[in-house]
C-alpha cells in the first residue's frame, strides 16, 4: 500500500496549480461596492450619528412617563407612538441604539484583543501549549454561550460594562480559532521560513511577519462579529439581563412589548425592524469587505 | 356556578394552564406552595373545615364537629370516619397530629411553622379526634386548618415517612396524584372511592406548565387549555372582552408593598419616607402596570375590611413641603427585578420620584439576590409583597413587631410593638381587628412600607367548563370541576 | 485520410474578469489528422489549458468565445452543438487527462467506479461489466493488483499510480481524441518516463488522435508528430517536429531552446535568457507579442501583427515573425554545439 | 484505535475541565437557594438553618470533590429546591430538546443544501445574490424575534399551529412533532444561512477542482456531476458545523424553549439558575458540555465513514 | 584556513507523525568546498530540502555534526547561532511564498540587516539600493512596492538579495528555479552564476532537474531515501553514472531533440518506498535492476572511487 506521506504534490508552484484555481473570480461581484453596499452603510452612518448626537437632535427624553398616553399609537407628537408607560418610543430606539452599537462594537473589539494573541500562540507555537490552548477553547466552547452570559450578568450584575466584557470573553473561542488557523497557514510558508534563517527571535517572527497577514482575515470577520454580537445583546436583554433600568436596549424593548403585542404592536415592532435593519446592515457591509479583503471560509466560525 | 350542580356531567379531561412547575408538595420540603402546587394539592388532598366564600363561615370538612375550651387556649376537632387515603390506608387522628407535630417540630425547618407558632401541641386523643393546643387565645386557628395552602392539607403519614409526600403525594382528596413530568405537566386522576360521592366530574386533570403568559392565554382562546389564571392586566383585559372566556374573580387580603428600609440613611429620616408615601402613586401604577385589574390598598387587610389606615395618598405638592423641611438633597436607590414588571416597577418609581427632586438610581438583581439583600439589610428600597392569607395578622405582626427577625423595613417603636401584641392575643374578631387597624395606621404613618395594590385574582375558562373557583390566596379549586359535551 | 479529424479555425477565448478582459486564447487555427500526435507547448500563462479546456468545452461561465471561432470534430461544429449533443461527444470521442494527479481523482469515490462511470453513462454498461472492464483497462495502463486497486480509493495510490488511472479513465470511453494536459509536470522524472510511454503506446495501438500540451520542449521532441508552439495566447509556430526543431524560424521558439540547460553542454556556461516578462493579456502589445521581449526586433514588430508564413522548404512548417531566423545561415554555428 | 482512544481521553479531560468550571462558577453566583427555599416570609434564622442543612456552609472545593465523587458513581444528586433527581430531570427533559434540535436541523438542511447547492452552481449570477440577501436577511432576524413574529402570524393571526402544546411522543407522533414545528423553525431560520453558506464556498471550491472538470470531461450531465461528484466532497464543513449545532443548541436554546413552553433540557437550566439551583445547573451544563463534546466526537467518526482519506488512514496505521 | 567550508557528518533528521518516525535524512555526510557548489539531487520526497534545512538549523537535526567554517552549528546555542546565522544564508523554491505579501521591498531585504544589529538607517537604505541593482531590479521602482506586484523571477531576485546583503560564505538554494517558466529559469541561473563569482559564495543547490543540475554544479550529489547514491564531480557523474539509480535518472531526461530518440533501456520501476519503513539493506534495492540478496542483508557503505567520486552500492557500474 502506497504511503500516503509521499504523496504529496512534488513541485508544487510549478503549473501544478491550475489557473482556473488561481484565479478565481471575485464571483461576479464587480469591482465596484454596489448598492447591497452602500445602502446598509448609509442605514449604519445614520443610526451611529443619531445615537452619538442623541441627546442633541431634538429627541424626546426617552425615560419620562406620560400616564396619559399610554400605548398610544403612532402620531405627530409620537412619530413611532408611546410604549406602555406613555414613554417616545422613537426616542427609545435611538438611545437604545446606543447599547447596541456600543456593544456591538466593544465586545468584538474584546474578544479580538484577547483571542488574536491567544490563537498567534496557539498557532505558531504548536506542540503543548497548542494542546493546551485548544483544549481550554473547546472546554469554554462546550458551555452554552448564553449560560455563560446569564451567569457572568447575574454574578456581576447587568451594565453595559459587564454586558460588553463577558459577550467579548465569548468571542475570544472565535477570534483565536480563526488566527489560529491563519498563523498555522502562514506559519509554514517560505516567508516565514526565511525570517528564521536570518536569525529572527519568535516574537519579531509573530509581530513582524506573521500578525499584518492574520489580522486581516480577522477583521474581515470583525464586522459579521459586530453583526452577531448585536443579536446576543438583544437575547440577553430580551431576558432582562443587559442594561439596567431604565437604559433602553432594543432587545428589552421588544421583550416588554411581547404583552401589548395584539393591541400595540408597535411596541415591539419597531425595534424590532430598527434592529433588524442594523443587524442586515452590518452582515452585508461586513460580507462585503470581507469578500473583498480576505478568503475566510465560513467554516471557522 | 354553584346553581348548576344538577347539569353537572362526568368524564373528560381538564387540561390546566399554569405559569410555574410544582416544587414538591412535600409541607416541609418543598418550601412554599405555589399557586400552582397548591391547586393541584387542593384536589389530592382535603382541608379539615371549608371556609364558604357566602356565609363566611366554617363549614365541616374531614372535620365533622370543632369545639373550642373555656379558655379558648384548646380545641378539640372530630373527625370524619369514613375516609380512605389513596393508598388504601384509613384517614385517622394520627394522621392530623403527625402533619401539624411535623410542621411545628423546630428540626425540620418548616417555613410554615411561623405562621402558627401559636399552635403549642397536637394530641390525637382517639382514632377519630384530635385536640390542638395553643399558647394563648387564637383566632386565626379555625382558618389555618382551613387553608388550601400546605398547612390545611392533611397527607398520609405514612406516605410522609416514606419520603415520598414531595414528589407523588398522596391524600385523601377527590383526586389521585398519577404523574408528573418536570418542566411538561402534572397529571391527577379522578379518586373512585372519595368519600363525597359526586364531588368529582372530570376523569383526569393535566396542569401543563406554560410560563409565558401570551401563549399560555393564546392556548386558551384556541382551546387547546380549558383553563387559566394570569395576573398580567393586559390580557385580563382581553378575556374579560371576550365573550367565549368565563372569568372568575375573587379578591384576596394581603397586598404588593415597597419596604422603605428605616435604618438606612436618608430614609431613617421619617419625612423622606413620607415624602416617599406622598410620591407614590398608587393610581398611575394600577392603571399601568395591572390596567386597574387589582383594587387600591390602603392597607393589607382586604377590600372588605372596613379600616381607616391613614393612607397617605398621591400628593407630590406635600411630598415636596416634607423634603424642603428635611432640608437636603436626597439620592437613594432601589433594587428590583430583571423581570418586566421589575424593570417597569423601578422606572415608574424613579420618574414619580424625580418629580419631587429625589434622585433615585436602580440596581438590578435577579429574585434571589433579592431575598438575601433584602434579609441581610443590604438594600434601600425593595418590592415585596404580604401574601395573602385568611388573616394576614400573624405576617403584619412579624413585619412591624421590633424584635422580630422579620421586621425587613427594619422600623422599631415602642407604640407599634404594643399594637402588634394587642392584635395577636386578641380573643375576639372585632378587638383583633381594631388593634390590627391601629398597626396599619401606625405603619401608613411612618411610610417604612408603601402599597403597590391589593390582591385581586382572575381565573379565566371556557364556557363549556363550569364550577371553578378561587379559594383563599388564589388557589384555584378545580376538583369540582365538569365539561359539557 | 483526408479530412481532419480535429480543426480549429480562428478560435479565441476571453474572460471577462474585474481587471478587464483577458484574451488567454487569441485567434488560434490548426488542424490534426486522425491517428497524429500533437505537441503543445508554451510557457506557463500562454494558453495551452484554456485552449484544451475550449475544444473540451469545460470553460467557466464567465469565458467568452468571440463570434468567428470555429471548431470542428469529426464532422461536428463544437461550439454550436446543443449541450446534450455536445456532451455526447466528451467521452466518446474527446477524453482528457488533466496536469495534476493528485486534483484530478474525485477523492472519496472508488477508483473502479471513476473509471466505468463514463461507459455506463453512454453505452449503457452494467456495473458488473463495467467493473470487469474497469480491471482490465487498469491492467493495461500498468497498474498492479488491479482487482484490488479498483476498490480503492485515489489517496491509497502514488501520483504516478493516479496518474494512470487518469488514462484509464479517459480510455474508458474509447476517444478518438485525447488531450493530455501536462499528464507529467507534477511528476518525477523516472515516473514521466514510464507515463509518456504509455500514451505512447496507447495512442499507437488504438490509432488514436492525441494532443500533447507540455512546457517542455524535450517531452515533445521524441514523441510527438507535429508540434505547435504558444506565446501570449496565440500560436507562433507549428510544423513537424523535425522540421520545426531543425529549421526553427520563430525567434521565440529558438530563444526558448536556447535558454534551457542541457546535458550535453559543459557546466557554468552561461544560458541565453530571455528577457523581460510575457505581456499582459488583458492589454498585449500592439504588433507582434514577442517584439518587446525579442533581441531581433525591427519597427514593424512593435507595431503590426506578423502574418502566418509558410516555410519555404516545407509549407507545413508555419510561423509568424516580421524579422524569422534563416536556419541555414545560423546551422554552422549549432553544429558545432551538437558536436560537443 | 489509538486516535479513537486519544479523543475518549480528551472528551474526559474537557468534562473534567467543565465540571470544575461550572462548580466555580455557580458558586460565587450572588443569592443563595436557601432564600429561595425559605421563601419571601421566612426568617434569617431559618434561612440560615437551611444552608447548614444544605451543606452550603462548606468551602467549595470540598464540596466540589464530594460533588465529583458522587457524580462519577452516577450520582448526580437532588434539586435543593424539588428534591427531583438531577439525573432522572435531565434525561427526562432531554428527548425534548433533542427532538427540537433534530426538527430544526432538519428544516435548516431541507432549506440549506438545495438553496446551497444552486447558488454555488450559479455562483456570482443574481440567484446567487438574491439567495445570499435572503440569507442574510434570514439570519439577522433573532431567533427570539423570529419566534414572536411566527407566534404573531402563525399561531394568532393564522390559528395554523400551537404556540405551546408540547406531547409527549405516546400521544402520537403528529400531536408531538407539531409542537416542535414552530420553534425548529425559529432555530432553522438563522442556522440553515450558516450551513448554506458553508456548503455554498465548499461546493464552489469543489467544482473548480480538476476532478470535476474530468467528471465533465466524461460526458456526465451537470446534475450528475453535482449530486455524485461535488456534493459529498463538498459536504464536510457542513457536517462538522451541523454537528457542533446540535451540540451546542441541545443547551442553548433556552429562549426558544421559554418562549414556546417546551419541556426541555434549556428551561429546566433557566429555571435553575434563577433559584441558584445549583446541584441541577451544575449537572446540566455538564450534560451539555458532555453532549457538546460527544457529538463533535461522533461528528470525528462519522467524517471517517464518509471520508475514504481518514477511514483508511486510519485503518493502516 | 582550510579549504572546507561546510562539513556535514552523519546528518539525521526524523520526524515524528501520526504513522510512525519517518527518518527524512539518515545518515548523510558530504563536505562542501570554499567557492565551489553542490549540488543535491533526486525524486521527490527523498530528503533534499530536509538536508538543507538541516543546515540551516531549521529545525535542527536529530543527530550529527555541522560545522561551518569551524563553528558547530548543531551544539551552538540559540544566541550565538544567531549570530551565526549570517554567515549562511537561504532561498527558497516558491519565490513568491518566500515574501511577507504584507511588506514592502525595502523592508524585507533591510530586515536582516536590522536582526543582524545595524542601526543605521540610511546606510541600511543605500545597501539595500545597491543590492537591488545587483540584482537586476531597479531601486527607484521596486524599494516601495509590495511582492505580489512583481512576477515571480522578480521575487526570486528579490529574494536573493536578502540572502546576500548580509554577505553570506555559504548559499543554499533550495529549487530555486524549479517553479519558474524555462525563459526566466535562464535569467535567475545566470544571476546565481554571477552573484557566486562577485561574493565568492559557496553553494549547496538542490534541484531535482539534472540538466539544471549539470548547469551549476561543481559536484554533485544524488539522493535517494534520505540516503546519497553517489557524489562526484559533475562531468564524471553524468558521463558514466557509476550509481544504477544515477544512470536510471540519466536516462529518463527528455532531450529537446528530435533526433535522439528516448533510450529504450530499463527503467526503474514502482514508486518511492515509504519513508517510514525503507527498505533493509540497500534503500534503492526494490527498484534496482541488479539487486541481489546482498542488497537485502547489507547496507552499502560509501566507497572512493579512483576518480574521487564516492558511491554507496554493491554492484557499482564502474570498476573500483
Ligand atoms: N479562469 C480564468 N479566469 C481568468 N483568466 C484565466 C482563467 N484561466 C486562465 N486564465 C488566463 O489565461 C491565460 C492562459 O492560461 P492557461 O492556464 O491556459 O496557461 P497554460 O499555458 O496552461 O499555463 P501553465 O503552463 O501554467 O498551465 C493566463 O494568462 C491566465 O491568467
Ligand atoms: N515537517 C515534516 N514532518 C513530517 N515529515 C516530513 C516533514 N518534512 C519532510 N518530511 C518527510 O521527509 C521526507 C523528505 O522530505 P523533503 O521535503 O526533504 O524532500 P525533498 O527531497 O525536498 O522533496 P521535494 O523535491 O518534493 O521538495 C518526505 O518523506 C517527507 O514526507
Ligand atoms: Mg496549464
Ligand atoms: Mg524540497
Amino acid at each position: 500500500m502506497a504511503d500516503p506521506t509521499t504523496n504529496r504534490p512534488l513541485h508544487p508552484a510549478r503549473p501544478t496549480l491550475s489557473r482556473f484555481r488561481r484565479m478565481r473570480p471575485i464571483t461576479g461581484k464587480s469591482g465596484q461596492f454596489g448598492f447591497a453596499f452602500w445602502l446598509p452603510l448609509g442605514w449604519l452612518l445614520l443610526i451611529t450619528f443619531c445615537a452619538i448626537f442623541a441627546p442633541w437632535i431634538g429627541i424626546q427624553d426617552p425615560d419620562s412617563l406620560d400616564f396619559i398616553n399610554l400605548q398610544s399609537e403612532p402620531n405627530d407628537a409620537h412619530l413611532l407612538g408611546t410604549d406602555h408607560l406613555g414613554r417616545d418610543v422613537l426616542a427609545r430606539v435611538i438611545y437604545g441604539a446606543r447599547v447596541s452599537l456600543v456593544v456591538g462594537f466593544c465586545a468584538p473589539v474584546v474578544g479580538m484583543l484577547l483571542g488574536l494573541p491567544i490563537g498567534m500562540i496557539a498557532g505558531y507555537f504548536g506542540g503543548r501549549i497548542d494542546g493546551l490552548i485548544v483544549g481550554s477553547i473547546d472546554t469554554f466552547l462546550a458551555v452554552p454561550g448564553l449560560v455563560l452570559l446569564l451567569l457572568f450578568s447575574l454574578i456581576f450584575g447587568g451594565s453595559l460594562l459587564v454586558v460588553t466584557v463577558s459577550l467579548g470573553l465569548l468571542f475570544i473561542p472565535i477570534f483565536a480559532r480563526i488566527s489560529r488557523a491563519a498563523t498555522l497557514s502562514f506559519n509554514s510558508s517560505e516567508f516565514v521560513l526565511a525570517a528564521r534563517t536570518i536569525g529572527a527571535g519568535d516574537f519579531n517572527i509573530l509581530v513582524r511577519e506573521l500578525l499584518p497577514n492574520v489580522v486581516l482575515p480577522v477583521l474581515a470577520f470583525g464586522l459579521v462579529a459586530v453583526a452577531s454580537a448585536i443579536v446576543v445583546e438583544g437575547a440577553l436583554s430580551f431576558l432582562g439581563l443587559s442594561v439596567p433600568a431604565p437604559h433602553p436596549s432594543w432587545g428589552g424593548m421588544i421583550a416588554g412589548g411581547r404583552e401589548h403585542l395584539e393591541e400595540s404592536p408597535h411596541i415591539s415592532i419597531f425595534p424590532a425592524i430598527v434592529m433588524f435593519l442594523t443587524v442586515l446592515s452590518f452582515n452585508l457591509v461586513g460580507d462585503t469587505l470581507r469578500s473583498r479583503f480576505a478568503d475566510v471560509r465560513e467554516a471557522a466560525i | 356556578h354553584a346553581g348548576s350542580h344538577s347539569a353537572a356531567r362526568d368524564g373528560g379531561t381538564l387540561t390546566v394552564g399554569v405559569e410555574t412547575d410544582a416544587r414538591g408538595f412535600d409541607a416541609v420540603k418543598g418550601g412554599v406552595l405555589g399557586v400552582s402546587a397548591g391547586t393541584v394539592s387542593l384536589a389530592v388532598h382535603d382541608t379539615l373545615l371549608k371556609y364558604n366564600e357566602n356565609t363566611k363561615q366554617f363549614e365541616p370538612n374531614l372535620a365533622t364537629s370543632w369545639v373550642a375550651a373555656e379558655d379558648n387556649k384548646s380545641w378539640t376537632i372530630k373527625l370524619r370516619t369514613d375516609v380512605k387515603f389513596h393508598d388504601g390506608t384509613a384517614f385517622t387522628a394520627k394522621d392530623v397530629a403527625d402533619h401539624f407535630s411535623r410542621i411545628l417540630d423546630p428540626a425540620n425547618k418548616s417555613r410554615s411553622r411561623s405562621f402558627i407558632t401559636a399552635i403549642t401541641g397536637v394530641e390525637a386523643l382517639d382514632d377519630h379526634t384530635v385536640r390542638f393546643n395553643l399558647a394563648h387565645p387564637w383566632l386565626p386557628l379555625l382558618g389555618n386548618l382551613a387553608a388550601p395552602s400546605m398547612i390545611g392539607l392533611i397527607p398520609s403519614s405514612a406516605n410522609v415517612a416514606a419520603d415520598k409526600q414531595n414528589r407523588e403525594p398522596i391524600g385523601t382528596g377527590p383526586y389521585v396524584f398519577k404523574n408528573w413530568a418536570g418542566g411538561d405537566r402534572i397529571t391527577i386522576t379522578k379518586n373512585p372511592n372519595y368519600w363525597k360521592k359526586g364531588a368529582a366530574h372530570v376523569d383526569e386533570i393535566v396542569f401543563r406548565i406554560l410560563p409565558d403568559t401570551q401563549a399560555r392565554f393564546a392556548s386558551l382562546r384556541s382551546g387547546e387549555i380549558d383553563l387559566i389564571w394570569t395576573d398580567r392586566g393586559g390580557s385580563i383585559q382581553d378575556a374579560q372582552k371576550d365573550p367565549k372566556l368565563v372569568t372568575v374573580v375573587r379578591d384576596g387580603k394581603g397586598a404588593v408593598i415597597t419596604f422603605i428600609n428605616a435604618s438606612k440613611p436618608p430614609l431613617d429620616d421619617a419625612r423622606v419616607r413620607q415624602a416617599m408615601a406622598h410620591a407614590w402613586n398608587q393610581t398611575a401604577i394600577l392603571k399601568v402596570t395591572w390596567k386597574d385589574t387589582r383594587p387600591f390598598a390602603e392597607h393589607p387587610l382586604g377590600t372588605e375590611s372596613t379600616c381607616d389606615a391613614g393612607y397617605r395618598h398621591y400628593d407630590p405638592a406635600k411630598a415636596k413641603a416634607l423634603l424642603a423641611d428635611y432640608g437636603k438633597p436626597v439620592k437613594i436607590n432601589m433594587i428590583h427585578t430583571t423581570t418586566p414588571r421589575g424593570r417597569e416597577f423601578g422606572e415608574i418609581y424613579q420618574q414619580l420620584l424625580k418629580q419631587v427632586g429625589i434622585e433615585l438610581e436602580l440596581i438590578p438583581v435577579d429574585q434571589n439576590t433579592l431575598v438575601k439583600k433584602v434579609f441581610t439589610n443590604d438594600y434601600m428600597i425593595s418590592g415585596w409583597r404580604i401574601a395573602d392569607a385568611d388573616d394576614v395578622g400573624p405576617q403584619t405582626f412579624a413585619l412591624s413587631y421590633s424584635k422580630s427577625s422579620y421586621n425587613l423595613s427594619r422600623l422599631k417603636s415602642p407604640e407599634m410593638d404594643k399594637a402588634a401584641f394587642a392584635m395577636r392575643t386578641a380573643a375576639d374578631p372585632a378587638t383583633r381587628k381594631k388593634y390590627h387597624c391601629d398597626l396599619m395606621r401606625m405603619v401608613n404613618d411612618q411610610g417604612n412600607m408603601q402599597y403597590r395594590g391589593g390582591n385581586r385574582y382572575y381565573a379565566f375558562h371556557g364556557t363549556n367548563t363550569h364550577n371553578i373557583s378561587i379559594d383563599g390566596l388564589g388557589v384555584v379549586r378545580v376538583s369540582g370541576a365538569w365539561k359539557d359535551q | 485520410m483526408a479530412d481532419p479529424l480535429l480543426e480549429l479555425t480562428n478560435v479565441s477565448t476571453h474572460f471577462h474578469s474585474p481587471a478587464g478582459r483577458v484574451r488567454a486564447v487569441d485567434g488560434v487555427s490548426f488542424s490534426l489528422k486522425a491517428g497524429q500526435t500533437l505537441g503543445l507547448v508554451g510557457e506557463s500563462g500562454s494558453g495551452k489549458s484554456v485552449l484544451a479546456r475550449t475544444i473540451m468545452g469545460l470553460l467557466p461561465s464567465y469565458a467568452e468565445i468571440p463570434e468567428g471561432s470555429a471548431i470542428s470534430f469529426d464532422g461536428h461544429n463544437l461550439l454550436t452543438l446543443d449541450r446534450k449533443a455536445r456532451r455526447a461527444i466528451s467521452g466518446p470521442g474527446i477524453g482528457m487527462i488533466f496536469q495534476d494527479p493528485m486534483t484530478s481523482l474525485n477523492p472519496v469515490m472508488k477508483i473502479g467506479q471513476q473509471v466505468y462511470e463514463g461507459m455506463r453513462h453512454h453505452f449503457g454498461t452494467s456495473k458488473r461489466a463495467g467493473r470487469e472492464r474497469a480491471i482490465e483497462l487498469l491492467t493495461e495502463v500498468g497498474i498492479p493488483q488491479p482487482d484490488v486497486r479498483v476498490d480503492q480509493f485515489p489517496h491509497q495510490l502514488s501520483g504516478g499510480m493516479r496518474q494512470r488511472v487518469a488514462i484509464a479513465i479517459a480510455l474508458a470511453c474509447e476517444p478518438k481524441l485525447l488531450i493530455a494536459d501536462e499528464p507529467t509536470t507534477a511528476l518525477d522524472v523516472t515516473v514521466q518516463a514510464g507515463i509518456l510511454d504509455l500514451l505512447q503506446r496507447e495512442q499507437r495501438d488504438r490509432g488514436m488522435t492525441m494532443i500533447l500540451i507540455t512546457h517542455d520542449l524535450g517531452v515533445v521532441a521524441g514523441r510527438c508528430d507535429n508540434v505547435a508552439v504558444m506565446y501570449a495566447g496565440g500560436i507562433v509556430e507549428t510544423g513537424t517536429t523535425l522540421s520545426l526543431f531543425a529549421r526553427t524560424r520563430m525567434r521565440y521558439t529558438q530563444a526558448l531552446l536556447d535558454s534551457i540547460p542541457r546535458l550535453d553542454r559543459p557546466p557554468h556556461e552561461r544560458l541565453q535568457s530571455i528577457g523581460g516578462r510575457p505581456p499582459n493579456l488583458i492589454d498585449p502589445p500592439a504588433g507582434c507579442r514577442f517584439a518587446p521581449r525579442c533581441a531581433h526586433r525591427n519597427a514593424h514588430c512593435d507595431t503590426d501583427i506578423p502574418p502566418i508564413t509558410a516555410d519555404e522548404q516545407d509549407p507545413s512548417h508555419r510561423f509568424a515573425c516580421w524579422n524569422p531566423r534563416d536556419p541555414d545561415a545560423e546551422a554552422s554555428d549549432k553544429a558545432t554545439g551538437d558536436a560537443a | 484505535m489509538r486516535y479513537v482512544l486519544k479523543r475518549v481521553r480528551r472528551l474526559v479531560v474537557v468534562i473534567f475541565a467543565v465540571t470544575l468550571f461550572t462548580f466555580l462558577l455557580v458558586n460565587v453566583l450572588p443569592g443563595d437557594v436557601a432564600y429561595d427555599i425559605a421563601g419571601q416570609d421566612a426568617s434569617e434564622e431559618e434561612v440560615q438553618a437551611i444552608r447548614a442543612d444544605l451543606g452550603l456552609d462548606r468551602p467549595v472545593m470540598i464540596r466540589y470533590v464530594e460533588w465529583l465523587g458522587d457524580f462519577v458513581q452516577g450520582d448526580w444528586g437532588r434539586s435543593f429546591r424539588t428534591d427531583e433527581s438531577v439525573a432522572e430531570a435531565i434525561w427526562s427533559r432531554f428527548p425534548v430538546s433533542l427532538e427540537l434540535m433534530l426538527v430544526a436541523q432538519v428544516f435548516a438542511l431541507i432549506l440549506a443544501v438545495p438553496f446551497g447547492i444552486f447558488a454555488a452552481y450559479r455562483a456570482g449570477r443574481t440567484v446567487d445574490r438574491t439567495i445570499a440577501t435572503a440569507g442574510f436577511m434570514s439570519l439577522s432576524v433573532p431567533s427570539f424575534m423570529a419566534a414572536i413574529i411566527l407566534i404573531l402570524v402563525v399561531s394568532l393571526n393564522l390559528g395554523w399551529l400551537p404556540t405551546s402544546e408540547y406531547e409527549p411522543l405516546s400521544a402520537g407522533l403528529w400531536a408531538n412533532l407539531r409542537a416542535f414545528i414552530l420553534p425548529a423553525l425559529a432555530i432553522a431560520l438563522s442556522e440553515w444561512v450558516v450551513l448554506m453558506r458553508v456548503l455554498r464556498a465548499d461546493l464552489i471550491g469543489v467544482l473548480q477542482q480538476d476532478y470535476i472538470s474530468l467528471a465533465r470531461a466524461k460526458g456526465l450531465p451537470v446534475w450528475h456531476v453535482i449530486l455524485r461528484h461535488a456534493l459529498k466532497p463538498a459536504s464536510f464543513s457542513m457536517i462538522t458545523i451541523l454537528g457542533l449545532q446540535i451540540g451546542t443548541l441541545v443547551g442553548g436554546s433556552i429562549i426558544i424553549e421559554s418562549i414556546f413552553a417546551l419541556p426541555g433540557v434549556g428551561r429546566l437550566l433557566i429555571n435553575a439558575i434563577y433559584a441558584r439551583d445549583f446541584i441541577v445547573v451544575q449537572g446540566v451544563v455538564v450534560f451539555i458540555a458532555f453532549a457538546y463534546v460527544l457529538v463533535n466526537f461522533i461528528v470525528d467518526l462519522l467524517y471517517a465513514v464518509l471520508d475514504p482519506r481518514i477511514r483508511t488512514e486510519r485503518s493502516d496505521g | 584556513m582550510s579549504d572546507i567550508l561546510l562539513d556535514v557528518r552523519d546528518l539525521v533528521v526524523e520526524f515524528p507523525t501520526r504513522k510512525g518516525l519517518v527518518q527524512a535524512v539518515s545518515g548523510v555526510t558530504f563536505q562542501l568546498n570554499r567557492g565551489e557548489t553542490l549540488a543535491l539531487v533526486g525524486e521527490s520526497g527523498c530528503g533534499k530540502s530536509t538536508t538543507a534545512r538541516a543546515v540551516m538549523q531549521l529545525p535542527r537535526p536529530t543527530s550529527g555534526s555541522i560545522v561551518l567554517d569551524g563553528d558547530d552549528l548543531v551544539a551552538a546555542g540559540k544566541r550565538d547561532l544567531r549570530r551565526l546565522r549570517r554567515k549562511f544564508q537561504m532561498i527558497f523554491q516558491n519565490p513568491i511564498a518566500s515574501l511577507n505579501p504584507r511588506k514592502r521591498i525595502s523592508d524585507v531585504i533591510e530586515k536582516p540587516l536590522k536582526i543582524a544589529g545595524e542601526l543605521d538607517a540610511a546606510k541600511r537604505r543605500t545597501a539595500v539600493m545597491e543590492l537591488l541593482e545587483t540584482v537586476g531590479l531597479d531601486p527607484a521602482v521596486a524599494m516601495d512596492k509590495r511582492p505580489h506586484e512583481f512576477s515571480g523571477g522578480q521575487c526570486q531576485r528579490i529574494s536573493i538579495a536578502r540572502a546576500l546583503i548580509l554577505e553570506p560564505d555559504l548559499l543554499i538554494c533550495d529549487e530555486p528555479v524549479s517553479a519558474l517558466d524555462v525563459s526566466i529559469q535562464a535569467q535567475i541561473l545566470n544571476l546565481l552564476e554571477d552573484m557566486k563569482q562577485r561574493y565568492d559564495l559557496t553553494m549547496l543547490f538542490i534541484s531535482h532537474d539534472l540538466a539544471v543540475v549539470r548547469n551549476v554544479a561543481d559536484r554533485v550529489a544524488v539522493m535517494y531515501l534520505g540516503r546519497f547514491c553517489e557524489v562526484g564531480r559533475s562531468e564524471e557523474l553524468f558521463d558514466s553514472p557509476a550509481h544504477p539509480y544515477t544512470r536510471a535518472l540519466l536516462s529518463a531526461i527528455p532531450v529537446p531533440d528530435p533526433t535522439v530518440k528516448p533510450k529504450p533501456i530499463e527503467m526503474i520501476q514502482g514508486d518511492l518506498p515509504s519513508p517510514i519503513s525503507p527498505p533493509s539493506g540497500c534503500r534503492f534495492r526494490t527498484r534496482c535492476p541488479l539487486a541481489t540478496d546482498r542488497c537485502t542483508s547489507e547496507v552499502p557503505e560509501m566507497r572512493g572511487l579512483p576518480d574521487g567520486r564516492a558511491v554507496a552500492c554493491h554492484h557499482p557500474l564502474i570498476g573500483t
